[in-house]
């Protein structure tokens, strides 16, 4: 399959995690204390990959950066000092930032049954 | 300290200052009936003859009434009945509700209870949905619920503040139906001011013997909108906005089969046929009576009065006119805009030039505002403006100064937030009044069920007359569209269910009315309804030019 | 650290609503031990997650906010109940006093309102109480031994690293305090594995997996109830459990020294009635 | 009332129009003497109904200003446009179904999108009310219906908080929930009305008002004048 690099892409997910993805020596840390990894299409350090390949499109297909809930697993335990928690999260805001929702506010089940904090983080983490 | 004022009007605020002090506790005496007889006969505006036209044609032909509606109600209609086509109908509908207004709104809320699907209901409104006089109203709405109080005193009021010439039956109606409404309102969830205790914190009213007035701060009438607008939209009532009935239809018999609206944007014409007709478009304030300001709102044309007085309503009591004693005079503005009369309630003194006190806060409306232009043009102690206008002084800060800081704050916020946008503190210096045309004291005639001359034609509201004869007091006219915009749904909802479709939409009335204008010799050039007021600038008016744009 | 008659107070939104157990118990607990929590007389919701990209600034307005509610009550200190509110305000304050320009941005946003000079710190209620052992040993009337107890910290309280409130890999603030009530503290390997977080809202497969794994491990244990402090993985940990045969209750630890000092507050609102449970061993009547 | 002719006329531009009109108008009467005839944007005219939104720049400065043109004095070297309303969802209810004491968060099950509110305080800034719109959005989203249901109590529902919010929050519709809810659910109902109700349904005073009703002009004015006044609420 021949991908197309897109270092822009690269150099935004950079500016926007303050994180060098080049750092990244593949170790599988991350991926080995992730507790959402089964529900990961791809694991954490595999998009290290194709971030540093330049991969937009084959990062922005896969669900690992909205599976990812920000629990910081990753980012305490990583040996080289990455904040894999900001990559996940820089990654997030580029899909957002083109206005696009990951969660349908208006088609939410059970919604008086959920706490505020719940419904709050969703939306912070999942709506443009 | 406010800097709106000039210096040579602070100068007389200084007097109203020095003399706050001895006024606070003085409990001025009422006028004796002979005195206020004579200051309404010498100052008031409605019992100035030259004010007032006879008029010649039509089914109150003979009666008095203000020469800017009379002029109105002798014109051709804005339409040509052979123009029109009547033949596709646009809206076919149960009830439809010319005006959405209070009254307008509550008699969909009402028709829907009586068992009409609200689909089957239409709102025709001239401006949007709930922008009318309703909206504005500060002060408060009468219903008695206090021990003290009963539904018997609350009609005596009436009954003389309007100078015995109310109906009986419509009178007995507000009043007996004011509990219940109150109760309707609570179960809507309107916010009314409450004790702890959950009773409602009531005032007195001008005229009223009794603590009666509810309010909820002093936007008693944009709460009761709000939550009715809210009821009507989760009920899902269509509504069509910037949509104006210009003319009533009625069938061959003469009854009323609907209406003709017109889209104020496009031009064009929309056919409604209707099996009952609510006619709630509320007053006349915008017809500038004897070139008083206002404070009603844009579309306060008197449409309704000229299209039910075409198909023959009666009407009554259009010689008189309800000025506010207190419109704002100062600065310019906001001239005519309502100064509530919750200021007076909560004991705000109209003083004059020279700090005195010089009537009774609390008189009916009528009266305090004619001694409030005697003070000005008879015994010359108003304060002019620098742009001419005369007034006397609201003594606002007294509230505070009775019952302590921030009374006028907590009480008063819309008040305050409109002195305030000119730089003037209410709350610390007197405000400038001079009474403002208000309110339509009469109207179409009505029956206590809302049902008029003309079957199939309903009419609740400021529209209708009688309820307040020639003079309403202050809190009565929440109260009236509510109990009559019931009545009127309920009625319309009942002659709609038992009535076949109206079989004919014609404009047959009005070219009746037009023979009978020309029969009379009337020839004018002001064709009415008039819909919206002309406030363009002189200059631009001369050299319009009055041809098609076409995009 | 802290040092006044009682604590300005942060509630976060829940804590109002469906936490309302917690602000309850919590409060409770601390007039009982003579250190009220005052709650701030304005505050903003915390955002509930922390926003992470270096260019947000939007997202750090709101806790920002809070602080300077803080500082215009003439209070340096804050304590929060809630994890998550503890977590985004702590991380928030860290962030603008490593970056002063950040700190700036915000202030000329807020135009009229009073700056933040930065000097409020943030403090998790565990951390008050932690100080507090000896008080807290004193106050204990009821004797809690029948019970086995996991203490559960998720995530909020111990990561990132520099904001923990405890070890990161191997705390045992919660177990020293559950420890003070006399019940039997059951170590549970997945104590600071994530619940699942706000996945709740839209995807509950994902938290029912999580909540499988973590109460499944505490009912292997034979554990009568799991112990801790944020309102989300109360809520995810009790909630998900309808798609398991598990039936443990899920406690807040004020909750639990509630019932030790002999305080009939909280139990409310749990998806899981934790008074069965609490009759069965005796504790309530 | 005051002769035009006399007064210092200032610029102002409408829609990018240049215009000269008399100082001491507001910015609605401005444009009516500039020759415009409002369909929309104007309603009562008297800051109660929200119809006349109004955008405006003031010449050399950079802040877009919001307000009601009805209640707004033009001020020379104003940039003016009016805003026509603008449509926001509003979630419809039955009032029998929103009761606190069921639903501790109905303000945030109808309104989910008030979980966005990031305390921005745009809303607030964009209020011709004054209203601490922020602070209610905030009070709504930890169930304080009360609290919201006071602090928006002066809404006019003009819609400019919603144009403003990056959040997309429907303030106003939020607002008029609250608000019913407290008017129906927090706030005690009235034994003394209740009490007036019954009594009417009763007919207690049927006969005394019929009696009002038959009386002469002359009758009437006789009690009219004896009645006495209450003296203190």
């Amino acid at each position: 399959m021949k991908v197309k690099r897109d270092l822009e892409f690269l150099d935004k997910v950079e500016e926007l995690s303050g994180q060098s993805v080049n750092a990244c020596i593949r170790c599988g840390t991350c991926s080995a204390g992730c507790p959402f990894v089964k529900d990961m299409d791809v694991l954490p350090e595999r998009i290290f990959k194709k971030i540093v390949l330049g991969d937009k499109e084959g990062i922005l297909e896969q669900n690992t950066m909205w599976i990812c809930a920000e629990c910081f697993t990753c980012s305490v335990r990583c040996p080289r000092d990455i904040d894999i928690a900001k990559i996940m999260e820089a990654v997030r805001q580029i899909v957002l930032r083109e206005d696009i929702d990951k969660v349908d506010l208006d088609h939410i089940q059970n919604l008086e049954d959920l706490p505020q904090l719940a419904v709050v983080g969703c939306f912070r983490k999942e709506t443009a | 300290m406010s800097d709106g004022y000039p210096e040579y009007m602070r100068r007389s605020i200084e007097k109203v200052e020095a003399t706050r002090e001895n006024r606070a506790d003085i409990d001025f005496e009422r006028m004796k009936p002979e005195e206020s007889q004579e200051t309404l006969d010498n100052f008031h505006p409605d019992y100035r003859k030259e004010g007032k036209h006879e008029l010649k044609v039509g089914p109150s032909k003979g009666e008095l009434a203000p020469i800017e509606l009379a002029e109105l109600l002798e014109s051709p209609s804005i339409i040509d009945p052979s123009e029109i086509d009547l033949s596709q109908v646009d809206y076919d509908v149960e009830i439809l509700i010319v005006g959405g207004g209070g009254a307008g709104t509550v008699a969909a809320l009402w028709a829907i209870k009586e068992g009409i699907d609200p689909k089957d209901i239409l709102i025709a409104t001239k401006l949007r949905h709930g922008d009318s006089n309703s909206m504005m109203a500060q002060g408060g709405i009468q219903a008695a619920d206090k021990e003290v109080d009963s539904p018997v005193t609350h009609y005596l009021d009436a009954i003389g503040g309007g100078h015995y010439t109310n109906e009986p039956d419509l009178l007995k109606a507000l009043t007996k139906d004011a509990p219940e409404i109150i109760k309707w309102h609570e179960k809507l969830g309107i916010m009314y001011d409450r004790d702890e205790k959950g009773e409602f914190v009531e005032l007195p009213g001008g005229g009223t013997s009794r603590y009666r007035l509810h309010s909820a701060g002093d936007y008693t009438g944009m709460e009761l909108m709000r939550v009715l607008m809210d009821e009507s939209r989760n009920k899902g009532v269509p509504v069509l906005e910037f949509a104006p009935a210009v003319e009533l239809l009625t069938d061959e018999k003469g009854n009323v089969s609907g209406a003709l609206l017109m889209n104020l944007e496009t031009n064009e014409y929309y056919v409604v046929r209707a099996k009952s007709t609510i006619m709630a478009t509320g007053g006349f304030g915008r017809l500038h009576v004897q070139s008083y300001p206002t404070s009603n709102h844009y579309g306060a044309t008197a449409d309704g009065l000229i299209m039910g007085y075409r198909v023959g309503i009666p009407l009554r009591d259009m010689d008189s006119v309800q000025y506010h004693p207190t419109g704002a005079a100062f600065p310019d503005q906001v001239i005519g805009l309502l100064v509530t009369e919750k200021v007076r309630s909560l004991g705000g003194q109209p003083v004059n030039a020279d700090g005195e006190l010089f009537v009774n806060p609390l008189e009916p409306r009528d009266v305090e505002a004619a001694a409030i232009i005697r003070e000005c043009y008879g015994r010359e102690k108003g304060i002019t403006t620098p742009t001419g206008m005369r007034g006397v002084w609201l003594d606002s800060p007294l509230i505070d100064f009775k019952e302590g800081e921030g009374t006028v704050a907590k009480r008063l916020p819309a008040m305050v937030r409109q002195y305030e946008r000119f730089n003037i503190d209410m709350t610390k210096d007197p405000i400038l009044v001079f009474p403002t045309l208000h309110y339509q004291n009469g109207g179409l005639m009505i029956n206590s069920d809302s049902s008029t001359a003309v079957d199939g034609l309903f009419a609740a509201g400021e529209v209708s007359g009688g309820v307040h004869g020639k003079n309403r007091l202050m809190g009565n006219s929440l109260l009236d569209f509510n109990v009559f915009g019931r009545r009127a749904g309920i009625t319309a909802a009942m002659h709609a269910r038992k009535g076949q479709k109206p079989s004919k939409l014609t404009l047959d009335h009005l070219t009746k009315y037009n023979k009978e204008l020309k029969d009379a010799g009337i020839e004018r050039k002001n064709p009415s309804p008039m819909l919206l007021p002309e406030y363009r600038g002189k200059r631009v008016l001369e050299r319009h030019l009055d041809v098609q744009v076409t995009l | 650290m802290i040092t006044m008659d009682g604590y300005l107070y942060y509630p976060g939104c829940t804590l109002k609503t469906k936490a309302s157990d917690y602000e309850e118990s919590a409060m409770a607990v601390m007039d009982a031990l003579g250190k009220p929590l005052v709650e701030m007389e304005d505050w903003y919701c915390c955002g509930a997650v922390q926003s992470l990209t270096t260019d947000d600034l939007m997202h750090q307005l709101a806790p920002i906010r809070t602080m300077c509610c803080a500082q215009e009550e003439g209070e340096n200190e804050l304590v929060t109940l809630c994890d998550m509110c503890y977590n985004v305000l702590k991380q928030a304050n860290k962030r603008i006093k490593d970056n002063p320009d950040d700190l700036e941005t915000i202030n000329e946003f807020q135009d009229e309102d009073p700056d933040y000079l930065g000097d409020v710190e943030v403090y998790h209620l565990f951390e008050v109480l932690k100080e507090m052992k000896k008080e807290i040993k004193k106050k204990v009337v009821k004797d809690l031994s029948s019970l086995k107890i996991a203490p559960y910290y998720g995530c909020m309280l111990l990561r990132p690293t520099e904001i923990a409130v405890d070890d990161t890999e191997d705390p045992k603030i919660m177990e020293e305090l559950i420890g003070l009530t006399g019940a039997a503290v059951i170590d549970n390997p997945k104590k600071t594995e994530c619940c699942g977080s706000y996945h709740t809202v839209n995807r509950g497969d994902i938290v029912e997996k999580r909540v499988k794994e973590i109460v499944g491990r505490a009912v292997e244990d034979d554990v009568d109830m799991i112990v801790l402090s944020c309102p989300l993985c109360q809520f995810n940990l009790e909630y998900h459990q309808r798609v398991t045969d598990f039936d443990v209750p899920v406690l807040y630890l004020t909750e639990l020294l509630a019932i030790a000092f002999g305080l009939e507050v909280g139990l409310k609102k749990h998806k899981i009635d934790p008074i069965k449970k609490l009759k069965e061993k005796d504790i309530l009547e | 009332m005051s002769d035009e002719e006399d007064k210092k006329m200032i610029d102002i531009y409408v829609m990018g129009r240049r215009y000269k009109v008399p100082e001491g108008l507001t910015i609605m009467t401005a444009l009516e003497y500039s020759g415009y005839k409002y369909v929309r944007g104007c309603g009562c005219r008297g800051g109660f109904c929200g119809a006349c939104s109004t955008v405006y720049r003031k010449e050399g400065e950079y802040k877009l200003k919001m307000d009601l043109a009805c209640q707004t004095a033009v001020e020379d070297g104003m940039f003016l446009v009016q805003l026509p309303f603008v449509p926001a969802v509003r979630k419809g209810f039955e009032i029998e179904d929103v009761d606190p004491k069921q639903n501790d968060n109905v303000l945030l099950e109808k309104y989910p999108e008030i979980a966005r509110c990031v305390s921005c305080n745009t809303c607030t800034k964009a209020c011709p009310q004054d209203i601490k719109v922020m602070d209610y959005v905030q009070a709504s989203l930890r169930g304080d219906v009360d609290r919201a249901a006071k602090l928006s109590f002066d809404c006019i529902q003009c819609g400019l908080c919603s144009i403003r919010c990056p959040a997309d929050i429907k303030h106003y519709h939020l607002a008029q929930l609250a608000r019913r809810i407290k008017g129906r659910y927090i706030d005690l109902e009235s034994s003394e009305l209740a009490k007036m109700v019954e009594e009417l349904q009763e007919g207690k005073y049927d006969e005394e008002l019929n009696k009002l009703c038959s009386m002469s002009k002359e009758e009437l004015k006789k009690v009219y004048d004896e009645r006495t006044f209450q003296k203190e609420g």
